[in-house]
């Protein structure tokens, strides 16, 4: 049997940078990098859905994740406090495979960093980071130690290449790419490595069940539409339909 | 103690898994053995596979959730073949939820259905009436009773209808319902909403509206089947926003046979499981011996 | 830059307190200076005083709330006399809500309403029919129809008909009464709906059900305006769980001219100030010269 | 212009016995005793309703609230910490008159004590409370200095006599009574007062507006109906219709 809903109690609950969480919370908590849990700050029936998020980072007796506040949900969660306790569904979804060789790209767009702590740390081989933000920087220094490169860029400039973070990145100088980020950005990546390095995306969707049974989070693939939560998030981009 | 009978067949517990929120039961049995449920209702059927809707198909809303799934599923064949014999293994009671645009759409399907293990057929009358110009079957007494009684005529298995809140008057498209030959009535199905992104300046959904769900809807839904157990004599399954013992509690007193809980699966995967030891020590402290001491007692 | 027009009368904002949750507007004076608001609708008006209904008249559900208030009200006289008067001194539209449960009733208080200052009727069609039995009049286009007419020849103030979401079909009601001669439309009013105290077993409310409203009904009452929109021609005031400037955006977007706030006033007195100030930010913002520019856009 | 809702910051919210919990919040209100205001612990549409809480106490810079957890919405309220808000809206209501002279009986059941301490201390008259409880008394040690005499009765007979309070209470013993409590309670006061003493009572009903315009908290008096939470909550014994 899988765990249902469980608590997590907070140990923190910071802002990194402005309007980018990092919580971290106690207890026990598996899964692999770009696996995700489904997490509810709140016990009442509104807001009524829980919010998927990625693993950031799991250590011994303690899981972190990395958010944005968006709406009314991650809002909730980013008024919590040491103490307090959400509760958390996971891990769900596929991930990246992490037994893989060769020179790696990680390409992030804004909170698309999250999951690439974890995923950093158990690659083995080369891995280069590019990270396009809108101002601000933030969550690489943790992740640098882990990766061989990171680049930079920002829309502004104040950190970095000023522009997209695609305009730093050669498909051609590496093995496998994996990317998380808005969908504008995964469809430049997906485009430049076709045909010349392996590509994978994790996707987002609205998410009722988080477990694979609503099919309220499916996107086109090749294959036909798909569940982010169950044969995602992370697929393989050639296999991606986009089509905004 | 907590076992209900409908049409003869006997349920473990009231507690039904509703159609298209639960699959057809595999993500969940890895929570909790889905055997304990009373029944399950399939997601949604229709004779052939269908791809479903593109678009956002999931919103949230006030204590609720806005769907437009367009009814992805395997079709009849499909389910019989790949879903159903993981269903047959379990010991559990289930309902065949099947959707069609068309009557012949209908009665092919419930004829695949006749020669399973599935133990009801749920018709869900809810879906665009291709005929009749996307117009739902269950709006209309009418069009309802057509594909009702033809339905009836062909299905060998107890023909569960589910009734749409869209419906022009629950009370006559019940009573319509049973008079064309339904066994018993499950309600409410999603009702017809709106939401709109203001930036885009366009609807969120690309069907325009979509179904609400979810505890936002369970005092209209509780007032539906309250109003239906009043002029027919079939058993009723209640269905709208339940979530907690309390509200299955209050579906039975209203008339229902048995309740099932949909969007109450999305907060939390074992919900059922709770819902039934709730019911169970509701019972006990209250001296109720079996649910039939409370149904409709209001 | 919000002003919109209804029917020839000038409102300074699409923003109007809605009927039964504002008084005659005095409580809510003292919080923030009511002539701010685009209108008013009073409480629910009848021909005579009533004192309303006994037992439990309010009960939270999720996200809304279920109300039995029966129409508590000084009478159509009492109104004139002790309440018109304050609301006169200020300069806010009023729509005077009248309620009815014989034509009789109505054509009473529509001829003592001819004779005031007041801008608007706002005629309540889902008051219980005593002839009908019970049966509001808001339910069949029919009845509807019958009250409509007769009211119209009687009435020289504008008629605005307000819609109940238990209509049987919200486009054939709308345009029934505005065949009737209805000269606007506001929806909706609230949806019946039930609760129950288990440990009691019986109803929450004495006239067992009661209408539900609050943000819970917003999707549902948006694609209520929204399809009535497409069906008539006279302006649409929205109603239904609006409590943002955002849902109200939404409802100009789904087609009505202007939009009433009822159960939000609950949570802040005065949450309709915050919408009108959200309004005009999101009108800079997006570069919106008149709300006639979005109106009906999706 | 009266004040709408505003923000409160927690300065302690303290469980002083069983689901009975005492909240201090900083600030500066007013308001007299009886009156109370509305309060809502969360920003979330579910709960949907403020709840309605008698004042406990003033001082200068600082509000109490005395209240006991039932449903969801004070459930909140009591998981609310030090440095939180929670908004609120009042004074609200008439309250009871201090004005007044004599011997007082102030009889309160269970969580009607909440009111009791902000009275008893602007009463100049000789005031005796009589405090009925299920099991544990709770509230008194702040009551007792303003008071002459302090009657407790518990159902279980664990503090003072065992039953109820009415049980040790004669009204010819006082000039003017005040009561709150349950309705069974309030009406057997009511009751033993007719022709002796005069009596007030708080009454309670479920409220939406609190400010007495959507007519949901009326309950029937001589004078017909009438709205809890304007015309009272404190209303004349005799004038309350009491009939369940
Ligand atoms: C597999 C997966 C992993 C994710 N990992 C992270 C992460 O590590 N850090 C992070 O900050 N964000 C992550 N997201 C996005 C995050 O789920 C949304 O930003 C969040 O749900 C928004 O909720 P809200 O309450 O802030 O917004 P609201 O606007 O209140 O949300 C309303 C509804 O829409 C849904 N929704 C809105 N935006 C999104 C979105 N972009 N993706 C999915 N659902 C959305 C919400 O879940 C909710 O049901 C991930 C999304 C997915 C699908
Ligand atoms: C004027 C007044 C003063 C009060 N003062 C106090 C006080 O100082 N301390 C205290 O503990 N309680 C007080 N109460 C009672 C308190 O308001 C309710 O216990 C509380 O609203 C219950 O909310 P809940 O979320 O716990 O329960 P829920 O069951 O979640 O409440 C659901 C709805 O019912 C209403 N409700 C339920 N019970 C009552 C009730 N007894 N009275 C009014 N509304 C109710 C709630 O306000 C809410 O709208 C007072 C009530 C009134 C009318
Ligand atoms: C995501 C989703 C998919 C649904 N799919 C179906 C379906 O295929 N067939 C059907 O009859 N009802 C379907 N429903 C309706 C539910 O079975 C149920 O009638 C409705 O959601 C009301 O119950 P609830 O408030 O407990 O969710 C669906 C509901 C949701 C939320
Ligand atoms: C307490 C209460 C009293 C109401 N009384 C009336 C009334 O007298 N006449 C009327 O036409 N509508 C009445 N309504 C309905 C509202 O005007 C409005 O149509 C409905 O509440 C939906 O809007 P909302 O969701 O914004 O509250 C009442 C609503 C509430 C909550
Ligand atoms: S969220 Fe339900 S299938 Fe993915
Ligand atoms: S709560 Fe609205 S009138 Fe009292």
């Amino acid at each position: 049997m899988k765990e249902t809903y469980r608590k997590g109690i907070i140990h923190t609950n910071t802002e990194i940078s402005p309007n980018i969480y990092e919580l971290v919370l106690e207890g026990d908590f598996h899964g692999r990098p770009g696996q995700f849990y489904m997490l509810r700050g709140w016990e009442e029936l509104d807001p009524f859905l829980p919010r998927p998020i990625s693993i950031a980072d799991i250590d011994s007796g303690k899981i972190k994740f990395l958010y944005e506040v968006r709406g009314r949900g991650t809002h909730i969660i980013s008024k919590l406090k040491k103490g307090h306790s959400l509760s958390l569904l996971g891990p769900l979804g596929n991930g990246f495979d992490v037994k893989v060789e060769g020179k790696i790209a990680l390409i992030t767009g804004g909170i698309g960093i999250a999951p690439m702590l974890y995923l950093a740390k158990q690659l083995s081989g080369e891995v280069h980071i590019y990270s396009g933000f809108r101002n601000n920087a933030y969550f690489l220094d943790q992740i640098r130690p882990y990766v061989k490169a990171v680049n930079i860029a920002t829309e502004n400039g104040s950190v970095g290449h000023k522009g997209f973070v695609t305009d730093l990145f050669d498909p051609k100088d590496f093995d496998l790419v994996y990317a998380c980020g808005p969908i504008p950005m995964l469809e430049l990546v997906i485009n430049m490595c076709k045909g010349i390095t392996p590509v994978y995306v994790s996707m987002e969707n609205h998410m009722a069940c988080g477990i694979g049974a609503c099919l309220g989070c499916t996107i086109q693939t090749i294959r036909g539409m798909e569940r982010v939560c169950k044969e995602g998030p992370v697929f393989k981009g050639e296999e991606v339909v986009l089509n905004d | 103690m907590t076992k209900v009978d409908i049409l003869g067949v006997e349920l473990k517990n009231p507690i039904i898994a509703a159609s298209g929120t639960f699959g057809f039961g595999r993500e969940f049995d890895e929570y909790f053995p889905i055997e304990k449920l009373g029944a399950i209702s399939t997601k949604g059927l229709t004779l052939n596979k269908r791809e479903g809707n593109k678009g956002i198909r999931i919103y949230e809303t006030a204590s609720g959730l806005m769907n437009s799934i367009g009814l992805q599923n395997p079709g009849v064949k499909g389910f019989i073949e790949d879903d159903l014999p993981f269903l047959e293994d379990k010991d559990v009671v289930i309902l065949a939820n099947l959707g069609g645009s068309t009557i012949d759409e209908y009665l092919e399907g419930i004829e695949l259905l006749n020669n399973t293990s599935i133990d009801f057929i749920e018709l869900n009358i809810s879906c665009p009436n291709v005929k009749e110009g996307g117009m739902a079957f269950g709006i209309k007494c009418s069009t309802a009773e057509l594909v009702v009684s033809e339905a009836k005529k062909v299905s060998k298995k107890p023909l569960i209808v589910k009734l749409s809140p869209n419906a022009e008057n629950i009370q006559e498209m019940a009573y319509s319902c049973v008079e064309a030959g339904a066994d018993g009535l499950s309600l409410v199905n999603t009702f017809n909403a709106l939401a709109i992104d203001i930036y885009k300046r366009k609807p969120v959904f690309e069907n325009v509206t979509a179904g609400l769900s979810g505890p936002c809807i369970k005092p209209i839904a509780l007032r539906m089947v309250y109003e239906v157990s009043k002029v027919v004599n079939v058993p009723i399954i209640g269905i709208g926003g339940i979530i907690s013992w309390k509200d299955a509690i209050e579906f039975i007193m209203a008339g229902a046979t048995a309740v099932q809980v949909g969007s109450g699966n999305f907060i939390k995967p074992d919900i059922t499981m709770d819902i039934i030891n709730g019911i169970e020590d509701y019972m006990r402290q209250e001296g109720i011996k079996s649910l039939e001491e409370i149904r409709g007692i209001i």
